[in-house]
């Protein structure tokens, strides 16, 4: 499967509301800080790829040319990668293909986000066709909701029960949150605080919810010579997967959710991971919404269908537990969509190489990283170890 | 012009208007003429045998044509809902409403359109009149305009 | 390159404006690609597309749309946003790294729906400096054409004389939009819209789906007696303001140069057969062969009056008509990539070159005045 | 819009609060001051008007600010006859690149002033070298088009 490839660097911005700077200088934080992190320049860069939510988000159409000098894109080909909340992913896969192909040995992966300058839910109706999904779809919380309802129905539990999985999520997240320096949300949060707050779409409340971030994230890709030439201690890419269903919600099954599935199953089999809860030591899961964390550990295999509510209040997916689910609070603490999947695949590389800092899992030595998007059919995940 | 929010930071403000205007084809056209006449089409996949609502060209996992239309009964199950609470620009229906998958009897795949025709105000209220499995019915506007909401909602079948 | 890539079928649709919706239309155009092909949509190994939001007729998250109509369910594939010489690219890269055999590359743009591309080009605009200017890419491109004219020996007739060589040979393609014979005076005589810049200068706004399949070498010569092999790529991004750029000197040369190292062309006048140029404004074509090195600096003009770019020339350029008889904006670099690979198997039609075609380039930009250029060398 | 086939008319309408940043805001209390403002990158040592956070080219932050003359060159432009969306006048109107003295990038303007409806008239007036003039407007509300245009001398 083509040549090894390597993380050598991570960088991301402070998220959070950046009012203060223009669009433009947020993605320059971020190339710098992940220039930074590994050691490299502008000169060391044979491609460039990027991406952000799409334009209707961005009020800028086409990106990549007002950000071409903030990535320091001049003089080098480029690549604009973009599927909606995944973009972050498929940001990582194209770095990853570019290394992979041999055609590049070194390439710089931006993804971005400025949501306080856009209106993320007028948006995201955009993203429904105007004959029939743009009448209900309400957002991305009006349709990751009606997901979630779904699951919860599906295996005829106690709805107490999965509300209280959920709630814990929140619970522990946005607490995690306090020991990520870039997180956005950081807050000290009761079960009840979350069961009791606003409804937005129904079972969702507010703290259910990820916030809208500002934020930039930069990785470096690199083949193996380079890594091994300019980094003590890279990551490696050992699995990727994507996968995509029908665009109209209801096509395929969203509980058992195919895509999800697929994209875990394909990086499984590169990654020769046969038992994921044994084998993982730490899961970067792309929770927007606290259910939809809940029903991705049992698409991705972590548990079996229908116990992931039980296991979770049993504590197994905590930053203690026996596999850590997004120990750096994860979308539901900081979500500047376009880089959104992208800082799981760097956080996940920060865990492995144990630069994680607060939120290090001790010894994590392999990790999984996810982004799902589209309308609700779209999962890429990529794992990364700390040994080629 | 530029102006300054709360912490001192100096933005504009702006609004993106763009037109467009989307062909309909043969397929969407037909479909909604049933909804002129009180009918809901799908199609039935010649391989895999699945009826699809709204009716397709294709099937998505067969990628062959389907041209036999099947005419659909208007009563079914709720099979997930959501009730939207919030509100934001532009939204193209108000809230409070129901979003729902509603598994049409005779199709495979569930039309997503709202659950109403009653008091949404109380979230209790909402849980005790809809839940997973309920059975609805479509409920249609008197002026039809060969539009998804010619459907007004689907009214719980008490 | 590490390996080798082929384009082994390409399926095209008419630039006209169509009442088809949408979706069908993509579907159809993967459905050929795939028959042509002899191939089962599950037997495609990865789909990368092409599409922008502003022109997808309102539809935001293009590809979450037309995904399955895509030939995409359960696919891991992608989707590059502006120039789909990028999607023609990452479907290379996605088959060198060795994960896939095949790909189906897809470009789609249904220009009927959207408003006029100077609308929706408008908004690559900063919001703060250029957008109050009224910039757009007609704007960005009357001044680029002035600055040519008024450095070099290069006249308005001359910059005229592409529409009517490329219109002419739009005439013998069946899938090009405009199609009229029209003549130098005809061109000089339509509105000065900005000055230099003349209407009958400016491509259309045309529908463009589009789709090619993609093989790795072994997988190539089990699908087609006629691969079209990749030889080369190049692509280069130039600086965003309009004022920080030298408009004469774009990143073209730096696209072009990659390229040609990559494919081992070093006299690309002599050893291309054909060239197919994104050429939204007219004089844009003379200044690209500048770029490419088809003729040097200044001498665009001088060029296209030798003859040397007409159908019968020593390197014809747009037989299929080019972007001024076809602009399916987002597309458009895969119908050069497209025409190119049809004039090497020999299967352009009426438009076939009168002579063995070997090698080709295409050629795809996007951006005020040619801000991102990328060049692919095909070939036999 | 009208086409011969059925449609349905629809439109993408969202709202937008762009963050100016401290330089672009700095650049825009200038204008109403009536001065425009560059300023210098450490590194290449360059001049670029509108100031900028970073030199695109070297990527540092930049330096000292400066205010930069108000006269310069055309080095192209362009006479718009047609309404296009986000026209920044009703047609005619020059836009044009100008290179504003001792400074090191174009600026993008309008040039204006006279009577722009004979084309002859204006290429006699509007030429690659052609002096020009910013004109200010009598409101200054901290905007690109403070400076109504640039007139040539």
């Amino acid at each position: 499967m083509g040549r090894p490839v390597a993380i050598i660097g991570a960088g991301q911005t402070k998220h959070g509301n950046r009012s203060e700077i223009t669009y433009p200088d947020l993605v320059r934080e971020g190339v710098k800080s992940v220039f930074e992190d590994a050691g490299v320049g502008p000169d060391d860069i044979d491609g460039v790829v990027f991406g952000t939510m799409p334009s209707m988000m961005e009020g800028v159409a086409l990106t990549h040319f007002y950000f071409a000098d903030a990535l320091q894109a001049v003089g080098k080909p480029i690549l604009k990668s973009e599927t909606c909340g995944s973009t972050g992913m498929s940001l990582a896969l194209t770095g990853y293909y570019w290394v992979a192909s041999g055609m590049a040995d070194m390439v710089l992966v931006v993804g971005s986000e400025k949501m306080h300058e856009g209106d993320s839910q007028a948006t995201m109706t955009t993203v429904a066709e105007p004959f029939y999904l743009r009448y209900f779809i309400a957002g991305a919380p009006g349709i990751f909701s009606l997901q979630s309802k779904l699951w919860i129905d599906r295996y005829g539990l106690s709805e107490e029960l999965v509300r209280d999985a959920a709630a814990k999520i929140s619970v522990d997240h946005h607490n995690d949150a306090f020991d990520n320096p870039v997180a956005h949300i950081k807050k000290k949060l009761t079960m009840d605080d979350v069961k009791n707050s606003k409804v937005v779409v129904y079972p969702s409340r507010l703290w259910d919810i990820c916030p809208n971030s500002d934020g930039a994230c930069g990785v470096i890709f690199a083949s193996e010579e380079k890594a091994k030439k300019i980094c003590r201690n890279p990551a490696w890419v050992k699995g990727v997967g994507y996968s995509g269903e029908e665009y109209w919600f209801d096509d395929s099954d969203k509980v058992v959710w195919k895509s999800a599935i697929n994209a875990a199953k394909q990086a499984y089999k590169m990654a020769g991971i046969t038992n994921p809860i044994e084998e993982l030591d730490v899961a970067e899961i792309y929770n927007p919404f606290t259910y939809v964390e809940l029903l991705h550990y049992e698409c991705f295999g972590f548990c079996d269908f229908g116990k992931a509510s039980d296991l979770t209040l049993k504590g197994i997916f905590a930053r203690d537990g026996k596999l850590p689910c997004d120990p750096s609070g994860g979308v539901l603490c900081t979500n500047p969509i376009g880089a959104s999947g992208l800082i799981r695949v760097a956080e996940a590389a920060m865990q492995v190489t144990g630069k994680a800092g607060d939120h290090q899992i001790e010894d994590a030595k392999l990790g999984f990283a996810h982004a799902m998007g589209g309308a609700s059919q779209f999962n890429g995940v990529m794992i990364v170890g700390s040994e080629l | 012009m530029i102006k300054f929010d709360k912490k001192g930071n100096p933005f504009i403000e702006a609004e993106g208007i763009i037109p467009y205007e989307t062909a309909v084809g043969p397929t969407w056209h037909r479909f909604f003429e049933g909804f002129k006449e009180e009918r809901i089409y799908g199609t039935k996949c010649p391989k895999c045998n699945r009826v699809l609502v709204p009716a397709r060209t294709f099937c998505p996992r067969c990628f062959e044509d389907m041209e036999e239309w099947v005419e659909l009964h208007q009563e079914g199950r709720v099979k997930g809902w959501a009730l939207v609470d919030y509100e934001y620009f532009g939204m193209p229906t108000k809230p409070p409403f129901i979003f729902s998958v509603i598994g049409l009897e005779g199709a495979d795949c569930g039309l997503l359109h709202l659950i109403g025709g009653f008091d949404l105000s109380n979230l209790e209220t909402v849980r005790s009149r809809v839940k997973t499995g309920s059975r609805v019915r479509a409920v249609w506007e008197k002026e039809k305009r060969g539009h998804i909401m010619d459907i007004r909602y689907f009214a719980p079948i008490d | 390159m590490t390996g080798k890539v082929a384009i082994v079928e390409v399926a095209q649709s008419p630039g006209g404006e169509s009442g088809d919706n949408y979706l069908d239309q993509v579907y159809r155009i993967c459905k050929e690609v795939l028959d042509k092909a002899g191939m089962k949509r599950k037997d495609v190994g990865t789909v990368v597309s092409a599409s922008s939001d502003v022109f997808h007729g309102g539809v935001s998250c293009a590809n979450a749309y037309y995904w399955d109509a895509g030939a995409g369910f359960l696919k891991n594939g992608s989707r590059q946003d502006g120039e789909s010489l990028f999607a023609f690219y990452y479907g290379v890269l996605r088959i060198l790294s060795g994960h896939y055999d095949t790909a189906l590359i897809l470009g789609v743009c249904k220009g009927s729906e959207n408003p006029d591309n100077d609308m929706l080009t408008h908004f690559y605009t900063d919001p703060f400096y250029q957008r109050p200017l009224g910039m757009n890419e007609t704007f960005a491109a009357a001044l680029q054409m002035r600055q040519y004219l008024d450095k070099y020996d290069v006249t308005e007739e001359q910059c005229a004389q592409v529409v009517v060589k490329n219109l002419g040979n739009a005439l013998r393609n069946p899938y090009a939009h405009i199609r009229k014979r029209v003549s130098v005076e005809e061109v000089m005589a339509s509105k000065r819209i900005m000055d230099p810049l003349k209407q009958m200068e400016c491509a259309p706004k045309s529908e463009g789906f589009i789709a090619l399949l993609l093989a790795s070498e072994e997988k190539a010569l089990e699908l087609t007696a006629k691969p079209v092999w990749l030889k080369g790529y190049g692509a280069s991004m130039d600086t965003f303001y309009m004022g920080d750029r030298d408009l004469l000197s774009s990143q073209l040369t730096n696209a072009a140069k990659k390229a040609y190292s990559m494919a081992g062309i070093a006299d690309p006048k002599k050893e291309l057969d054909v060239a197919e140029i994104t050429e939204p404004y007219a004089f844009q074509e003379l200044l690209w062969y500048e770029g490419l090195g088809l003729c040097g600096q200044g001498e665009g003009g001088k060029f296209i009056e030798s003859g040397a770019t007409g159908i019968e020339g020593e390197v014809p350029v747009n037989p299929s008509g080019g972007v001024l008889a076809t602009n399916s904006y987002v597309s458009r670099g895969l119908y050069r990539v497209a025409e190119v690979a049809l004039q090497i198997r020999g299967q352009a039609g009426e438009r076939q070159l009168d002579k063995k075609v070997n090698t080709g380039l295409a050629h795809g930009t996007h951006g005020f005045a040619g801000q991102c250029h990328a060049v692919a060398i095909l070939g036999i | 819009m009208g086409k011969n086939f059925e449609t349905l008319e629809h439109q993408v309408w969202l709202p937008y609060k762009f963050s100016v940043g401290p330089v672009f805001n700095r650049f825009f209390e200038g204008l109403k001051e009536g001065k425009i403002l560059g300023n210098r990158c450490p590194k290449c040592n360059k001049v670029l008007v509108p100031a900028r956070s970073f030199c695109p080219e070297c990527f540092v932050d930049m330096g000292d600010w400066e205010e930069v003359s108000q006269e310069g060159e055309v080095v192209t432009w362009a006479q718009a006859n047609y309404e296009f969306f986000g026209a920044p006048a009703e047609p005619p109107f020059i836009g044009a690149l100008i290179r504003l003295d001792h400074t090191d990038c174009n600026f993008l303007h309008l040039v204006g002033g006279f009577d722009l409806s004979d084309i002859d008239a204006v290429k006699s007036k509007v030429k690659s070298g052609a002096r020009v003039k910013a004109v200010w407007s009598d409101v200054k509300k901290g905007h690109m088009l403070d400076i109504k245009f640039f007139e040539p001398e």
